[in-house]
């Protein structure tokens, strides 16, 4: 694979169907980030029927029916969209594809990924399946319009699944295939004397984050192609006797539950949410510890805790379910496991907090990101206790308050991780810091309109409003007292869009602008930063690191600098 | 704590089942305050105190005390009190508590479907007549009643409108002819997901009339506006307007609306079947 | 700089990187097949007492006992070709992996006819839930039998030219894809009984 | 690849024709198994019993998973407590729910 790094390579070879890793890492994120925008974007249009609900949508309005009002199954379909696009197209790709790609090998001092051809496929894979989520728009039928949930009878019937699914198809294999290759890799290719407790805490959420995807997909991949069966074959896996749709009977045979979805999607889907989050925690304790100037607090339970947070994060997932019907034994399960799995994740984030005691803080813009990360993951977290507490759950479920839940840990909470990464590790790609100036102006405002976007929805709630309504509670009574906000939270958003315009311009401003830094410009430790920045193509390293050194040895007393790179041998 | 959440939205129940179930909201949001109150402190004087213009040098061990780990199994056992305390008898109580003989209490059938509730009431005798999917007619027979069966004769439909009496135990069988909804009770504090295939009991009884409740919501944005039934699952492009009504009437209300269901059946007129729109 | 240990086994794992990926890409099977047969639990469950059974009975025994033993000889020839590479026999090796693609061949063939059969009697994935999961499994696992298919016959032909350069490495694709093979294997042995026995 | 001498792949060989052997006549034992009058948990019982014995035989000879490393063997025993919820979960959820529906 590496006998033509010395080759001048074409530039097709070189920067689209490339094997080297960092390339790939390269088109993963950039690739993420426009689908993070086009998922944004999609937001920022159902927010203004949310904010005034029938009024024709301005500038893009035509796009969405002919008077530019967005009409009831255009916003589930959008609704949908905006969920499976963030979720399978954006954070997966840019935290596991992009960051994990990118970094791991660097971190671990491999030359490259254990199967660089594999890396390359499972990128085209996610990319052909973003074409075809994409494409759904400009079908026939129009894109899924019954949730990211996809539940069925619903799925079964409604227009536009079809596409969806076969795009997750697609979307599935390629995870399926990145994440082998980041175990492969972690565990075959670590440099010497790089042991499993020297291991950089970004490389063991990687780990266990693959460990989630390689074990959870496959049985959603399963019952996709059930769902695509019902769809396409007629069967009936998940439609029971006797359904009546539009009042004709459906010509089915029947004999199957909608339940069997929900089991099957779950087990992924709560597993995929840790997905979301460990690569996130991963980056905020790297850029916690490089400007903290002080080692993580606490690494072994760190590690132990993301470990044990994989494992039960794999018999939580009927909490989704608790109003499906569920008996004392099943519900009584999954609340205890549902409580035991919050513990962990108390672990990890009192870990981070107490890691800034007697700390030195740099409060650079990766690290304003990072600190941002803990209290907004430690709102959508807190929330997530009395949706797991069944008994609250019977009011909560499937109101604003479960969106105000999950969007605290993944809008302020993963995306901001991510920005904290992009931040961090800019100059190891361009050899460019990120201009900070730029960079609080787009910290700041983010942090509050993300707030402003997402608190009312607790409120809103709370007062029991359901969630994916089309008009925003309009037709409801008990909406009456807190529609005022969905004004409030639309102009948020929309305001927290333009506060990322500082952020895409400091992306492409630094790429010729940016200060110039050596390859250690924040004067980390771990193995990455040996490399020269941009590291070499394919071989990353000029001489494999050898490592001497746990991963995060700052300020160690008696040193006469206050960071030792991992790769600097001990002294007699 | 309660009366917090109150001024932020939460609505005041007025069922038998609803003081529970806030008070675990109640006592669930006490302990996120406190541990985000706890730690934000915490967070903040780290953040001050630390600051590198003000700590130029770092302290390799920081804290050495290990009375975070106090801390977490604090948490823990708050946790399993919740659980223990508030929410395994509760969802027991939901579960098990279903009446099972239908002396001295209401029961009704909710059958829902694509942005309507139907609501099946058994009639006099108390017994509801078979239902099967191939009698189904969206204007006639919505639920698919066969009138021949036993007890089918007295039943009526209602549609989008349930009525209850106040202070009674009352059933719902709830069931759905197409796709899942979620049949929701907000100021009851009722929530259960209709799922196709399965009929699902629960057990609710109100402790306040409608006209009551209109009476305390005067002066609030909900005023004039009574209580509902809302669908909490998507269902598809009408989810949004998926309302049904919900009346809470005094022992002799609901008797005389009983005996008016039972004329409009003599009549046999099904047109009006149909509830007012806008009465609740 | 060459990738390390695509060869030779790490040192303290024990292991070179194809050898774990397989394992793991297995173990996503496991998972994936596993999501199906729970649903055959599911299904039979909720299904009247007996009905599988009953709709069970028009699937074609002895056939499906003749393809079990088909299978299990091609898993046998496989782990054979292997040994022969071990044993430097190339020209065995080239032999039990043609006996291995014909045992495949003759499978899909039976699962041709077994399907047509099907058909012919008007018996459709929609007939009923026990044909359903019939269908997707046998379906699912005739398309890992075909894949297979694909990839012998590449290190059949083609790809053995790697013997002559790196004849390490090719052995080592020899075991990685028998690994693969076998698997399926141990997929049909459980769906043989519960689709056609029980 | 730790290739062993001639005399330890020809006792290999020997092992694999047993396992071949074997796989051969639990399929026989199987089928015939099936028409024997039994109820159907005991048909249900000894179907999973034979079929779980021919795949350990399999697993661990054909993919010499009785030798492999523990590595491999870690990663698989992780797979199979997973596979177990997966296979556990649903039942328990059909039982408990169809207690009240
Ligand atoms: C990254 C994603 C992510 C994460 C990490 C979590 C974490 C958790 N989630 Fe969440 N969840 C989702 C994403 C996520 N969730 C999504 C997407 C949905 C909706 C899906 C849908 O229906 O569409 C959902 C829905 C959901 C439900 C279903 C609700 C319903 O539909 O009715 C439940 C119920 O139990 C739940 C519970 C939990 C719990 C207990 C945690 C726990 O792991 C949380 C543990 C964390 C803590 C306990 C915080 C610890 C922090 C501190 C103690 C410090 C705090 C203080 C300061 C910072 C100052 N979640
Ligand atoms: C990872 C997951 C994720 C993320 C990040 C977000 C982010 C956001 N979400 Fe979303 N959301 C979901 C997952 C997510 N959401 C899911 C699963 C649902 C449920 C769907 C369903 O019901 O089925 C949902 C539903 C949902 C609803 C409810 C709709 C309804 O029920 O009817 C709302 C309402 O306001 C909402 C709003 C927002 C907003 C304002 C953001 C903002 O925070 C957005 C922030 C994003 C950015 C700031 C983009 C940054 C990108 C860039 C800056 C790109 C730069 C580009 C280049 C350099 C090229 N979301
Ligand atoms: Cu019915 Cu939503
Ligand atoms: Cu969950």
């Amino acid at each position: 694979m590496n006998a033509h790094s010395h080759r001048e390579e074409s530039f097709f070879r070189k920067y689209i169907w490339s094997t080297d890793h960092k390339i790939i890492g390269l088109q993963y994120g950039l690739t993420a980030l426009l689908f993070l925008s086009v998922g944004f974007f999609l937001m920022m249009v159902m927010r203004w029927q949310l904010a005034y609900p029938e009024t024709p949508i301005p500038f893009v309005g035509s796009f969405f029916g002919e008077d530019g009002i967005l009409l009831p199954e255009i916003y589930n379909s959008l609704g949908a969209m905006h969920g499976t696009i963030m979720i399978f197209l954006g954070v997966v790709p840019l935290a596991v594809g992009a960051f994990g790609n990118y970094l791991v090998p660097l971190q671990i001092g491999a030359p490259d990924m254990a199967f660089p051809k594999l890396n390359a496929a499972s990128y085209w894979s996610y990319f052909i399946g973003g074409v075809i989520m994409m494409g759904s728009f400009f079908s026939e039928e129009g894109a899924a319009r019954s949730g990211w949930t996809s539940y069925p009878p619903l799925a079964d019937i409604e227009v536009g699944q079809t596409i969806w699914l076969i795009g997750m198809v697609f979307l599935i294999t390629s995870s399926l295939l990145g994440s082998m290759n980041i175990i492969t890799t972690i565990v075959q290719l670590r440099a010497p004397g790089l042991t499993w407790r020297r291991l950089p805490f970004f490389v063991w959420t990687q780990l266990v984050t693959s460990f989630l995807l390689v074990l959870a997909f496959p049985p959603l991949e399963a019952a996709a192609v059930l769902q695509l069966m019902d769809r396409v074959a007629g069967t009936s896996f998940f439609l029971p006797s006797g359904l009546v749709i539009s009042g004709e009977a459906l010509a089915v045979s029947g004999g199957g539950s909608p339940l069997l979805w929900q089991h099957l999607f779950w087990f992924l889907a709560h597993p995929e949410v840790y997905v979301l989050i460990l690569p996130a925690m991963g980056i905020v304790s790297e850029v916690i510890a490089n400007n903290t100037r002080k080692p993580l607090w606490g690494y072994n339970s760190l590690v132990f805790s993301v470990i044990f947070l994989g494992f039960m994060s794999f018999v939580v997932w009927a909490h989704h379910m608790f109003l499906t019907g569920m008996g004392t034994a099943m519900s009584s399960f999954f609340q205890i496991t549902t409580m035991i799995i919050s513990i962990p994740s108390v672990i990890i984030l009192s870990a981070l907090f107490i890691s800034l005691w007697g700390a030195s803080i740099r409060f650079n813009t990766p690290m304003l990101f990072a600190l941002a990360f803990l209290p907004m993951f430690g709102i959508g977290g807190l929330t997530g206790l009395p949706l797991g507490i069944a008994a609250s759950d019977i009011y909560l479920h499937d109101t604003y308050y479960v969106i105000g839940h999950f969007h605290y840990v993944v809008a302020p909470g993963t995306i901001f991780a991510l920005f904290a990464g992009i931040y961090y590790w800019y100059p190891k790609i361009t050899g460019r810091r990120m201009n900070e100036r730029l960079g609080q102006l787009h910290f700041w405002p983010s942090l509050l309109f993300m707030n402003g976007v997402f608190m009312p929805m607790f409120i809103q709630g709370l007062a029991g409003v359901s969630r994916r309504l089309w008009d925003g509670g309009l037709e409801y009574a008990h909406a009456a007292g807190v529609l005022q906000w969905n004004e409030f939270m639309s102009i948020s958003a929309w305001l927290l869009g333009i506060s990322q315009i500082p952020f895409i311009i400091n992306i492409f401003f630094s790429l010729k602008r940016g200060e110039k830094v050596d390859r250690n410009p924040w004067e980390a430790t771990t193995l990455e930063w040996v490399a020269p920045s941009p590291p070499l193509p394919h071989i990353n390293f000029e001489t494999l690191p050898e490592v001497h050194r746990e991963a995060y040895e700052y300020s160690v007393p008696g040193r006469n600098r206050d960071f030792t790179p991992q790769t600097e041998p001990k002294k007699g | 704590m309660i009366d917090i959440l109150r001024d932020l939205g939460l609505p005041i129940s007025i069922s038998s089942n609803g003081p529970v179930i806030d008070e675990t909201i109640a006592l669930m949001h006490w302990l996120m305050l406190f541990l985000f109150i706890g730690w934000g402190t915490f967070f903040i004087v780290s953040l001050v105190k630390f600051r590198k213009s003000k700590s130029p040098q770092a302290d390799y061990i920081g804290v050495k005390s290990h009375i975070s780990t106090v801390f977490e199994v604090a948490v823990a056992l708050i946790e399993i009190v919740l659980l223990i305390g508030f929410s395994f008898p509760i969802w027991a109580s939901r579960v098990n508590d279903v009446p099972t003989s239908n002396e001295g209490i209401i029961h009704v059938r909710v059958v829902a479907q694509q942005y309507v509730w139907n609501i099946h009431y058994p009639g006099p005798d108390g017994i509801f007549g078979s239902t099967q999917s191939e009698l189904v007619d969206e204007v006639s027979n919505p639920v698919g009643l066969d009138r021949s069966s036993f007890g089918a004769s007295d039943d009526f439909i209602t549609i989008n409108q349930l009525h209850i009496p106040v202070n009674k135990k009352v059933r719902i069988d709830l069931s759905t002819k197409d796709v899942i909804h979620s049949f929701k009770l907000p100021e009851l504090r009722v929530g259960q997901d209709a799922i196709p295939g399965m009929s699902i009991p629960l057990h609710f009884e109100a402790t306040m009339t409608s006209n009551q409740f209109l009476k305390k919501m005067v002066g609030t944005p909900r005023e004039g506006k009574g209580l509902e039934i809302s669908c909490a699952q998507l269902c598809g492009l009408g989810h949004y307007r998926m309302r049904g009504y919900l009346t809470v009437d005094t022992e002799e209300e609901y008797n005389d609306w009983l005996s008016l269901q039972a004329e409009y059946l003599l009549e046999d007129n099904e047109e009006d079947e149909w509830g007012d729109e806008e009465d609740w | 700089m060459e990738i390390p240990y695509i060869v030779d086994e790490r040192p303290d794992t024990g292991i070179y990187n194809a050898k774990l990926g397989i394992w793991l890409f297995l173990a996503s099977e496991v998972m994936l097949f596993g999501g199906l047969f729970s649903s055959y639990v599911f299904l039979r469950l909720g299904a009247p007492v007996g009905a599988f059974h009953e709709w069970g009975q028009e699937l074609n025994i002895p056939l499906a006992t003749l393809n079990t033993l088909i299978l299990i000889s091609s898993s046998m020839t496989m782990v054979m070709s292997w040994v022969s590479l071990k044993m430097n026999d190339f020209k065995k090796f080239k032999l039990y992996m043609a006996l291995t693609l014909l045992c495949a061949l003759c499978f899909l063939v039976i699962k041709y006819l077994e399907y047509s059969a099907k058909i012919h009697h008007h018996i459709y994935p929609s007939t009923n839930t026990f044909y359903a999961i019939y269908f997707t499994l046998t379906g699912l696992h005739g398309l890992h039998i075909i894949g297979g298919m694909v990839v012998l016959f590449y290190l059949w032909v083609p790809g053995s030219n790697m013997w002559k350069i790196k004849p390490e490495q090719f052995t080592n694709r020899i075991e990685i894809v028998g690994l693969y093979w076998h698997f399926v294997d141990l997929v049909w042995i459980f769906l043989f009984p519960i689709l056609y026995l029980l | 690849m730790s290739s062993g001498d001639d005399v330890d792949i020809q006792s290999h060989i020997k092992v694999y024709m047993m396992v071949f052997a074997s796989l051969a006549v639990l399929t026989i034992v199987t089928v015939s198994a099936s028409y024997l009058d039994l109820t159907s948990g005991e048909a249900i019982f000894l179907a999973l019993v034979i079929a779980s014995i021919k795949g350990s035989l399999v697993a661990c000879f054909f993919m010499h998973l009785i030798s492999e490393k523990a590595l491999i063997t870690w990663v698989l025993m992780l797979t199979a407590g997973f596979f177990f919820i997966l296979m556990f979960l649903p039942m328990a959820s059909f039982i408990d729910q169809a207690q009240i529906g």
